[in-house]
């Protein structure tokens, strides 16, 4: 038994991957969009399993408060700020030095992912905000790639296993920007449904790589570890012929120029603006408690609300427009956004 | 009678982890507009709802006993 | 906010923990018993989530077949066969430099075991065999200490909450060591399927260490992730009063001395003699099945079955007894009887 | 009739991954004996049985319909 067999042997034994399926995950490129709690796990799980390639995106760094739950970060990176996506492929070349690890500090957009597709086997999520989501929806459904959604917060989380052609797409399950303001930063989260979202993504990614089409779960699962829920539901009648996104005339609305959220800073003011892609209606009295029950300072009237958070003060209007004040980098008022309404 | 069940912020914003409501002949869409009228749940847009374990479209017809589901899709990561 | 509040902030947000229970999870001890693929994913999860203080416990050493699924663990510590309960340490001091790690590299009998439960709050699984879980409930037991049963194969894994008066243990759930050949070494592991498991050992814990007692769950947690099944079993009507071990009158049978597993190297014959606890009668058929499913050499008689695994002869009898061949190794023959028959 | 969920290595010793059986009248303990003699599934020692998803004891009634699950407690760690 050389090494590499010996090293992926646990895998190999189990019967519906073995030789065949081990000798396809060795060829595969996967693409994990953020690296914080869910990209952490993934990327170790994936890199252990032993795929060809991993390119990472993160434009974060590491801050002290990630570590109660994202894998592959130390109190050492915590310190020197490293950015995420640097720091996790440092861990994961100690890992499994096999494995090409590309790292990337960025602001995933359009045009950035756009230009990564071409040999990507399975994009997996570990994004913290829905706009990144349905745009890796579209590249998903315009490369023909499987993606594997997957968000959590509190205790609570959910995966679902979108393949082009076959299941719905995110967008025809959710047919606009989810906004309730629940995010990690308001309600908080446990690592157990960070690992309870990535053991669903694993098997998925582990299925697909090898080659198990017909294994992939169809249904989408909700859970919620503390109330012991565990929902198992059935989501093909909602694929949508019509979706601009995977229907019969796709038109990929969010790889469309000007479909973007928009961040700009504002001249002379120490203020960055932030626009989101979809103008909608914030539901500012639902915000305004989810805030205040986070214990964040809160105010405003019927057109605008500001809320103060580490420091910084944030001016949220109706259409879902904000101003960040008191910073310059337009990656942290993205940051401060959706942290606070997701 | 219907079953309605809530998960994540729906359990706060409605003080309790179910609903229990008459909602057999009304569509998806109806009773998504009468929660948010009649209920303490707010704003729906974006809300999953499941009926008997399976999602459907806004036109489906709710029937006596079928178990509803409501699932916000949350966006930490 | 001062930077141990910083640190645990998302956890601290989440309601039903709060900076009440983060202290309370910051006071407790937790023994971990076996830290292989469930032990380093728990071990870490808990020291990421600011627990006091964490005993390791393993006989073994990193080897390279683990990487696969053992996280904590690098290709250098298979390289220099770091024993696993100190390579853990390592790692876990550098993701949490508060955390007190204590790593014991030996055998979890019941004189160690018992020697240590004197100020441990919570005893977590991560073993690879039936005989040192029961060890491990009896203790649970004795002690009044909640146990956290954890268990996985190939895709397929199972979590179950003991909590002393109150849930059935073990032995009322399970009434005989079950020996059913199926191990991680004959039918392999996905790595989500270990996460699975700790993600509900993970969240059990939480709510143990925070104080959030009525949120324990009450159901027998048994998934597949590969055939997309999940079930919850309601499991209270096993409790049984006359249960030996959390009956009326206990007798905690796996505490007792000579109800262990005993191993002991033949006079000048190279070999080492392995008796289990509870002489049974082997499935042997099965087992052959089994071994030879998993690419082994399978030889025998009705009486007895020889197999090679790694380089190693071992013969099993019916009653359960084996002898390892080619060594004095006394470690080495419990980790290879317990890789072929659990 | 009654369907019989099987689990992990059952499955592979069925062929399967559900038994359609007559098991109404018979006790959980007499199903164990019944599959044991007459199905491929061999020794069922230490197998855990469910019923309608709970574990229930060896002298448990089955009724027509009632699901049974056969639980293997595996060892891996």
């Amino acid at each position: 038994m050389d090494s590499q067999t010996e090293r992926y042997s646990r895998q190999m034994l189990f019967k519906p991957i073995g030789p065949e399926g081990q000798t396809e995950i060795g060829k595969k490129h996967v693409l994990i969009v953020g690296v914080g709690a869910l990209g952490t796990h993934t990327s170790e799980l994936l890199a252990r399993a032993g795929v060809r390639k991993l390119t990472l995106i993160d434009r974060d760094y590491v801050d002290k408060s990630n570590l109660q739950r994202q894998h592959l970060f130390t109190e050492k990176d915590a310190e020197e700020q490293w950015p995420k996506a640097e720091a996790a492929k440092e861990r994961l070349k100690s890992i499994n030095s096999r494995v090409e690890v590309e790292a990337i500090v960025g602001q995933a957009d359009a045009a950035l992912l756009d230009g990564l597709m071409e040999d990507v086997d399975l994009l997996v999520d570990g994004t913290d905000n829905f706009e990144t989501r349905f745009l890796m929806n579209d590249l998903a459904q315009k490369y023909k790639v499987p993606y594997l959604f997957g968000s959590c917060v509190g205790s609570f989380g959910m995966a679902f296993t979108i393949i082009p052609g076959v299941t719905p797409c995110l967008q025809c399950l959710i047919k606009r920007l989810p906004i309730q303001g629940q995010t990690c930063d308001t309600v908080g989260i446990i690592a157990p449904a960070v690992q309870m979202v990535t053991a669903h993504q694993g098997a998925e990614a582990l299925k697909i790589l090898s080659g198990n089409m017909k294994a992939v779960r169809k249904t989408y699962v909700s859970f919620d570890l503390w109330e012991n829920e565990y929902l198992s539901l059935k989501a093909g009648a909602l694929k949508d012929s019509g979706c601009l996104s995977c229907g019969d005339s796709p038109e990929y609305p969010f790889l469309q120029s000007g479909r973007e959220m928009k961040v700009a800073v504002l001249c002379g003011r120490d203020t960055v603006q932030v626009r989101p892609a979809e103008s909608g209606i914030l539901p500012l009295e639902q915000l305004v408690s989810q805030w205040r029950s986070a214990g964040l300072e809160v105010g405003g009237n019927p057109f605008l609300i500001s809320v103060v958070k580490d420091g910084t003060k944030a001016v949220f209007f109706k259409d879902g427009r904000a101003l960040i004040h008191g910073t310059k980098d337009m990656n942290e008022a993205r940051k401060i956004y959706h942290s606070l309404v997701g | 009678m219907n079953k309605i069940m809530l998960f994540a912020q729906l359990k706060e914003d409605a003080g309790k982890s179910a609903i229990e409501t008459k909602a057999a002949g009304k569509t998806v869409g109806e009773l998504r507009d009468f929660l948010e009228k009649e209920t303490p749940l707010g704003n729906l847009d974006g809300i999953m709802i499941a009926v008997n374990e399976e999602f459907v479209k806004d036109d489906w017809i709710i029937e006596e006993k079928d178990v509803i589901a409501l699932i916000p899709p949350v966006s930490g990561g």
